[in-house]
């Protein structure tokens, strides 16, 4: 615990404000020191004394645990043998960071432009668009990938349709390699964007982008100099998402046979039995992410992004721009196509017999066997309760913990902020096999974390899996809504009389709620998708929807997973449509409307 | 939770059993549901864990410091080796043990083979006649088959690792010379169209006529072609099938008692045949009665020294992952 | 330098109530005016401005620059500088760089650019202040910034929405004579809105008084103060005793009352007031046009004092006239007057005028 | 109702220069008195009623209310009702919600807190728009719920932040009254910031006059006004005229000065004041203590006009007295007096004043 200062310890706390030597109260009662609130100067450390001790436990020691392990016994070998090597590694960390930042570029790319559509313009079915959009990241990892590539693979529906429309020789248009990578990072990651930009805009002084466009900016001028600036925080919170998850993204390079990544490596290294070599990957990997978060954090903690208006400005700009609105409405009905078309694959698959489907565009013969089979199982059902069961109690952990890191990180000035913030997404940047290991080990003796309590083998310790692996997806999200909201309207809640926590549950939490929203949803889908990780904690008790597929997919029985696939990805559309309702779908639409009036 | 911490053995209680299993999962429950029916007190006592060979080993080995699991039912001889070297294994002394070959089995009773898969040519038997097949390893290196092989990928397949670590061996039996058998790799490696990321992939392509070839294990070959209704026949490799050993253990630790009752029992003859029968096993032990496609199986191992193998399995795979694959 | 033209522009809110923000406004503003709105709160200013810089579209009407109807140009063809209420500064931007947004959407080049910006900071008094964070200055620093950066792109219409809201008189003033130089000089077409009268009354060329969204009075500073069309105008500009008197006589151009203390008056009324002998009259005589003097004065209306207020440069006082309570502005009064005392009120004749209700 | 001291009181902030916001400040306010915080933008106005407030913690120094340190107490324990120079509403809560925060915070009962809600829109004229959005309101009307939020509360010590900056002089007028009323009434404490200097000077028990973080000048209104402390509160507050004189002789609280058109005068001077003959002494003297009379009068200086302002009330002249400009106000100036009339200036020596530099 001496090793890093995470949490300093009483007797080392800073001053809080900017003030060197503080005067010393003479006297100071106890209860005004316990009673006190944001502005003491220990308030910080009462608040991220617990959630650091936590992150130490479970995400930095471990990490800490891998890194020793990389380092071994003789030191720099490892290191050494990385660098040198036969290049593979060097050419593994060329390519994971091409994929990654290309995979940044492109969500950034489509799902800035989603919400910009969704948000700006109101069109018939925008509504319904708001429900599917994120549908693309709610494909169970496996199946969505295989589902890529019976789409645009070289044997895909769509290069195979082409060359049957075409009559062309070979198949038309075929992704493979990082091409194919990127199409399935974009499809499954641009929600990261998509999520944090609306919140953002939802939650942006409309002023400003009036202001630009009075001094004579035009659209396209206004999104490049004000708005996208403006999000920046929310483009970071996704960027570092996105950034991370393709450095540790898996199965798509598996699956499209790019096998100079990080993450093939370390797993063919764990098959190797060279165990340290994986933990210099893994710890490379960590490496990579926590500058790359530094980075942006310099990057976004240049500028303020919070409206210095005086007052409320309401979105009231009004355009009328029939073009605009069709365009809108033409490229949402693309996308829409697009975005359903791997669930559409899947559910091709659920319905078609088990080997019928080779060489034709689409399969020749149906049924709903697939679906029977799983109905009568009677346990059939047992594997989907899980997985909603443990992502929503890991999803409250998230949001409660989330938040309140975030603020912490965001508004309360305290030593090893920036540490706090590494710890934080440290877990997102590991692979899950990695944090799961950590977790087995941790808990696999009863150990101050858990107080005293054997955790595997029990059902805890699959919540507190997603727990540590989705908090980032929450406290980046929060953190990013955070920056944009005005102090000083907490300020005002305090100086009528609110407590620090009544002032932040009814004026701060209620105002960041967008982004804390859209972050437990990426939190919930994520863990009723979650595979890596579980297959490695589970127990036949709580034996996630997941690794029901896995299992299927295992025997090869395709339809059947894809009927699972299809279960799951109802599933998460049902709870997108009612947290859509619960954030006031009504209120977006009204909203959407107001910007074309 | 499992493990064996509170030992109240004796009489018609049994403590619980946990398995860990790489088997497939009709597989499974159909043995455990023989097991139970046999042993009643067992009934709603065995805990069944599907999950990858490699994930087994990983599992066991985090959790090496309380172990949940009892039984390690699935995995090649090289997972098994590993987790013996690394004490995560029980030695025991079940009754079948002596009518095992000792190639089949360690020396300490840490692992025992089950199922004996030998690693054949599969090819699409849509896009291809039984004639036009390739009959021998060597026939897939001609020029007729380029872009037309789908290989599992390797480095991360047990299963891939034994072949190709097979077929360096084929040309040098003590594993001094790999050259001969890296320039063989590299030509297969130049007709390969795929590298598939896992079985079901595999099967994808390989039914989707991405390719047409593979080298795959006879089991999966024959399950796939009866059971999934997929267009796949194979080919017995004229010099010889590379045959791995696929075996289970106890895990150390962990309930050793019922592992070795569980273990006796996969090795009751009637259930080993049944077994064979329904899902193309073929047993690491004499059976009384062989079903018919076994009985007619012309298996003809390829003679390699297995040892050789482990000792340069890792180094080897290696090799042709940086300097071979993509680049023939 | 362009004319703009409001006809019948009307602006309702969907959440407004019944009433409309803007009412049928008509409002012509030569090129090259300096226009001030002037009216309460709510009752139209900042929409007014908005329609004209193109942030709403008039529910009905039309607006045009010159010959050309803008009323659905988007804003950011329309060469408005606007200084928003609520000044709206990019956050995400440094002061100089706020200041310099608009030359860089002109193209001005670099040296130009950075020259324009230091002699707008400059000019509302914050040289030196270009590289500071928005979120480190006063309120009165942000308003000043909003200003520099309407002010630096030199736009064809300025549209200026209470800019000195939050600074202190001395800057007020020193900003405003800057505003107007930079106007004059550029020929630059205003439309102002302060709740600053004297400021009003200072730099407008001319003034509209709204209220509820209506235009009530459109004329010079000097006529809309010395005869305002009605009662609101009359109490809204500065301020006004509004006395409901008998006439005993009108002409086409006056009219005369008695007053309340006595004794008759002939004061100046607008053409077609039509009010005429034996019904009453509302004349307004502001408070600086009723002098004090004492109760021996023949020919003053004796009065008693009943409030007492010292302001600065004049005292306000509450002086009660045969039951009618009068406010009085004086310069100098006798040291030590209080409340109770009898005191001589003088009304400057030509300064009453008849306003209508 | 309680006396709020700040003990050398200073801020800095880490990128605020190398200047402190608020410098060495002590002031010490009386329970029930009304404070006025004046001063030209960005002296430390708003940072020094945040550091009251609890927002910002000095650098050094302490503040107290009553005997307690409350230097370090959170917002909350300190039953202040602040109103931002922002405003800070809540967005997500409606007009009447946001009056109502503070008083469900205190746990009044529904009933009462409506009611209390009900009047305090009222007393700032919004009564009515209690379910509006805020972002439904304009400007001013959003100015005075924040005014409304602060008030109703009741708190022992109100901080208001230039809460009447944006609204017409009419209303500002009525709601100044309101605040006076309900502060004399609770006796709460109030400290107050504004710009306007007539409603600092009719408003306040006590000014003081900051200037770049420092404070000036702490006294009554009629004090700070007539003997300014320096040439910056004389020129600050109101207008004045600081005229370098030679000075001819001095007594303790008197010094006598030549006049730039001649002639000598003895006007008043702050005992320790330091002025000998031979030397110079700064004298103010304001515009409205200089009569314009004709180049006639005897005890007049002769001087040209070279500026004419029309500003309702008044009339503000520049005069060249001798090469010196000297300002003028004059309420009822000769019609048509235009630039380069030659008139005679009296100046009230009574009203003259010997600063500090
Ligand atoms: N966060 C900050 N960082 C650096 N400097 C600051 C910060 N906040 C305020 N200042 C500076 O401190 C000085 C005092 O600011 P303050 O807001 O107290 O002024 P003020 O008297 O309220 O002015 P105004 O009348 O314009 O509102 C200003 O010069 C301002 O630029
Ligand atoms: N978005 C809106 N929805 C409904 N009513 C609105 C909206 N915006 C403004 N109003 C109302 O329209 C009226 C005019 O508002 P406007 O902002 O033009 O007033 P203003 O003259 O600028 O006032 P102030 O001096 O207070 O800024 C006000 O009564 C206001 O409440
Ligand atoms: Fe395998
Ligand atoms: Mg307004
Ligand atoms: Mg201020």
């Amino acid at each position: 615990m001496s090793t890093i200062p995470v949490t300093p310890s009483a007797a080392t706390v800073p001053p809080v404000t900017e003030d060197p030597t503080p005067p010393r109260a003479p006297r100071r009662r106890l209860a005004d020191r316990f009673g006190g609130g944001a502005g003491s100067r220990w308030f910080p450390y009462v608040l991220v004394f617990p959630l650091a001790l936590i992150l130490f436990g479970y995400v930095v020691q471990p990490m800490f645990a891998t890194f020793a392990e990389s380092v071994g016994v003789n030191g720099v070998a490892n290191y050494t043998a990385f660098l040198s090597g036969d290049g593979v590694a060097r050419s593994a960390l060329v390519t994971s960071l091409i994929i990654s930042a290309a995979s940044v570029l492109l969500c950034g790319i489509v799902g800035v432009a989603m919400a910009f559509l969704l948000k700006r313009f109101s069109f018939p079915g925008r509504g319904l668009i708001e429900a599917i959009i994120l549908v693309p990241a709610a494909l169970p990892p496996l199946i969505g990938a295989i589902s890529f590539q019976l789409l645009y693979s070289e044997t895909g529906i769509l290069p195979r349709g082409l060359q049957q429309l075409f009559g062309a020789e070979n198949p038309v248009l075929p992704f493979s390699g990082i091409a194919g990578v990127l199409v399935v990072h974009t499809f499954t990651m641009y929600p990261y964007f998509y999520l944090a930009t609306s919140a953002a805009l939802t939650g942006m002084d409309p002023s400003v982008e009036e202001a630009a466009y009075n001094l004579g900016a035009g659209r396209v001028r206004v999104w490049r100099t004000v708005l996208l600036p403006m999000l920046t925080p929310a483009l970071v919170s996704a960027s570092l998402l996105v950034f991370m998850t393709s450095l540790a993204s898996y199965t798509a390079p598996l699956l499209f046979g790019v096998d100079r990544t990080m993450t093939m490596q370390i797993y063919i290294n764990r098959t190797n039995g060279d165990l340290p070599m994986a933990s210099t990957y893994a710890s490379v990997l960590g490496v990579v992410s926590v500058l790359f978060l530094l980075g942006m954090r310099w990057y976004e903690g240049r500028r303020s992004y919070r409206s210095q208006s005086k007052g409320v400005a309401s979105h009231r700009r009004e355009i009328t721009n029939p073009f605009g609105r069709w365009a809108a409405l033409v490229a949402s009905l693309l996308a829409t196509a697009v975005l359903l078309a791997p669930v559409a694959t899947i559910a091709l698959v659920a319905f078609s017999e088990d080997g019928s489907w080779t060489t034709e565009v689409i399969p020749a013969a149906y049924t709903t066997a697939n679906f029977v089979t799983i109905f009568s199982d009677p346990e059939a059902f047992q594997p989907i309760l899980n997985s909603l069961q443990m992502s929503l109690i890991a999803t409250v952990g998230c949001v409660v913990v989330g938040v309140l890191i975030a603020y912490a990180v965001r508004r309360l000035d305290f030593r090893g902020r920036g540490l706090l913030d590494v710890a934080v997404m440290l877990a997102w940047a590991l692979p899950g096999t990695v944090v799961a290991i950590n977790l087995i080990s941790a808990f696999s003796t009863g150990n101050a974390f858990s107080f005293g309590q054997v955790l595997i083998g029990t059902f805890w310790i699959m919540p507190l899996a997603y727990f540590v692996r989705f908090l980032p997806l929450v406290f980046r999200s929060s953190s990013a809504s955070l920056a944009q909201l005005d102090p000083s309207l907490e300020e005002a809640a305090r100086n009528l009389g609110a407590s620090w926590w009544r002032a932040f549950g009814s004026v701060t939490l209620r105002l960041m709620l967008p982004g804390v929203l859209a972050g437990a949803l990426l939190a919930f889908v994520h863990g009723v998708g979650e595979f890596v990780a579980s297959v490695l904690i589970y127990t036949s008790d709580t034996a996630p929807i997941s690794v029901e597929i896995n299992n299927r997919m295992y025997s090869f029985e395709v339809g059947t997973a894809a009927a699972y696939g299809m279960l799951q990805v109802v599933l998460i559309f049902v709870v997108m449509v009612l947290s859509g309702r619960l954030e006031g779908g009504r209120r977006s639409t009204r909203e959407a409307a107001r910007w074309t009036a | 939770s499992g493990g064996g911490d509170d030992a109240a053995g004796g009489g018609a209680t049994a403590e619980k059993l946990t398995i860990y299993t790489a088997r497939d999962k009709k597989v499974s429950d159909y043995v455990v549901e023989q097991f139970t029916a046999k042993y009643p007190e067992y009934k709603g006592k065995v805990e069944i864990l599907n999950l990858g060979a490699q994930e087994i080993l990983e599992r066991v080995r985090a959790e090496k410091a309380n172990p949940q699991a009892d039984v390690w039912w699935g995995g090649t001889q090289q997972g098994l080796s590993a987790g013996a070297s690394e004490d995560l294994l029980a030695p025991i002394q079940p009754s079948f043990a002596g009518k095992m070959d000792a190639k089949y089995k360690d020396a300490e009773g840490r692992w025992f083979g089950e199922i004996l898969l030998p690693e054949v040519i599969m090819y699409n038997n849509k896009a291809l006649t039984p004639e036009q097949a390739p009959k021998d390893w060597d026939d897939l290196l001609k020029p007729e088959w380029k872009d037309k092989i789908i290989i599992r990928d390797v480095a991360a397949s047990g299963t891939m690792r034994s072949i190709y670590s097979a077929m360096i061996v084929r040309q040098s039996p003590d594993g001094s010379n790999p050259q001969p058998g890296y320039d063989w790799l590299k030509k297969l490696d130049a007709n390969t169209g795929a590298y598939a990321a896992n079985p079901t992939d595999l099967y994808l392509k390989l039914s989707r006529q991405q390719g047409t070839l593979s080298a795959w294990n006879l089991q999966d070959v024959l399950l796939q072609a009866n059971q999934s209704n997929m267009p796949f026949g194979y080919v017995m490799p004229a010099s010889g099938a590379p045959v791995l050993v696929d075996g289970l253990a106890a895990v150390k630790g962990g309930n050793t008692e019922g592992a070795q009752k569980f273990l006796e029992f996969l090795f009751d003859d009637k259930l080993r045949g049944d077994l064979a029968k329904e899902y193309f096993q073929i047993p690491a032990v004499e059976i009384a009665e062989q079903p018919e496609w076994l009985a007619q199986l012309d298996l003809k191992p390829l003679d390699v020294d297995w040892d050789v193998i482990g000792k340069n399995e890792t180094e080897w795979i290696n090799h042709w992952n940086s300097q071979i694959k993509n680049k023939g | 330098m362009i004319d703009v033209t409001l006809e019948s522009v009307s602006k309702r809110f969907a959440r407004g109530g019944d009433t409309a923000a803007v009412d049928d406004v008509d409002i012509t503003i030569a090129a090259g005016e300096f226009f001030t709105l002037l009216g309460p709160s709510g009752c139209g200013k900042t929409t007014t401005l908005r329609m004209v810089a193109g942030f709403y579209f008039p529910t009905s009407g039309r607006i045009r620059f010159g010959t050309e109807d803008v009323t659905r140009r988007p804003p950011n063809k329309r060469d408005t500088g606007m200084v928003f209420q609520n000044y709206a500064l990019f956050p995400h931007m440094s002061v100089a760089q706020n200041v310099a947004y608009g030359l860089k959407i002109r193209k001005v080049n670099r040296a130009e650019s950075r020259r324009r910006v230091e002699e707008a900071l400059g000019q509302v008094h914050l040289a030196g202040y270009g590289d500071r964070r928005i979120d480190e200055l006063s309120g009165g620093q942000q308003q000043r910034v909003a200003l520099a950066r309407a002010l630096v792109i030199r736009p064809r219409t300025l549209l200026l929405d209470e800019p000195l809201s939050n600074l202190d008189a001395k800057l007020r003033e020193e900003t405003r004579t800057e505003i107007r130089r930079i106007q004059q000089e550029a020929g630059t077409t205003a439309i102002y809105v302060t709740h600053d009268q004297a400021e009003a009354m200072a730099m407008s060329d001319r003034i509209a008084v709204m209220q509820s969204g209506r235009v009530q009075q459109i004329g010079a500073p000097q006529e809309i103060y010395h005869r305002p069309a009605n009662a609101f105008v009359a109490r809204f500009i500065g301020r006004s005793n509004v006395l409901d008197l008998p006439v005993v006589g009108a002409a086409e151009q006056t009219v005369t009352v008695r007053l309340p203390g006595g004794g008759e008056v002939t004061v100046g009324a607008p053409t077609g007031h039509g009010r005429t002998a034996g019904g009453t009259a509302l004349v307004s005589v502001r408070p600086e046009h009723i002098a004090l003097t004492t109760t021996t004065d023949p020919d003053a209306l004796p009065g008693r004092v009943t409030e007492v207020e010292f302001t600065g440069m004049a005292t306000n006082l509450v002086v009660d006239l045969a039951g009618e309570p009068v406010q009085v502005a004086a310069v100098d009064v006798p040291a030590g007057i209080a409340v109770g005392d009898q005191v001589g009120l003088r009304l400057n004749r030509d300064r009453m005028w008849v306003v209508r209700p």
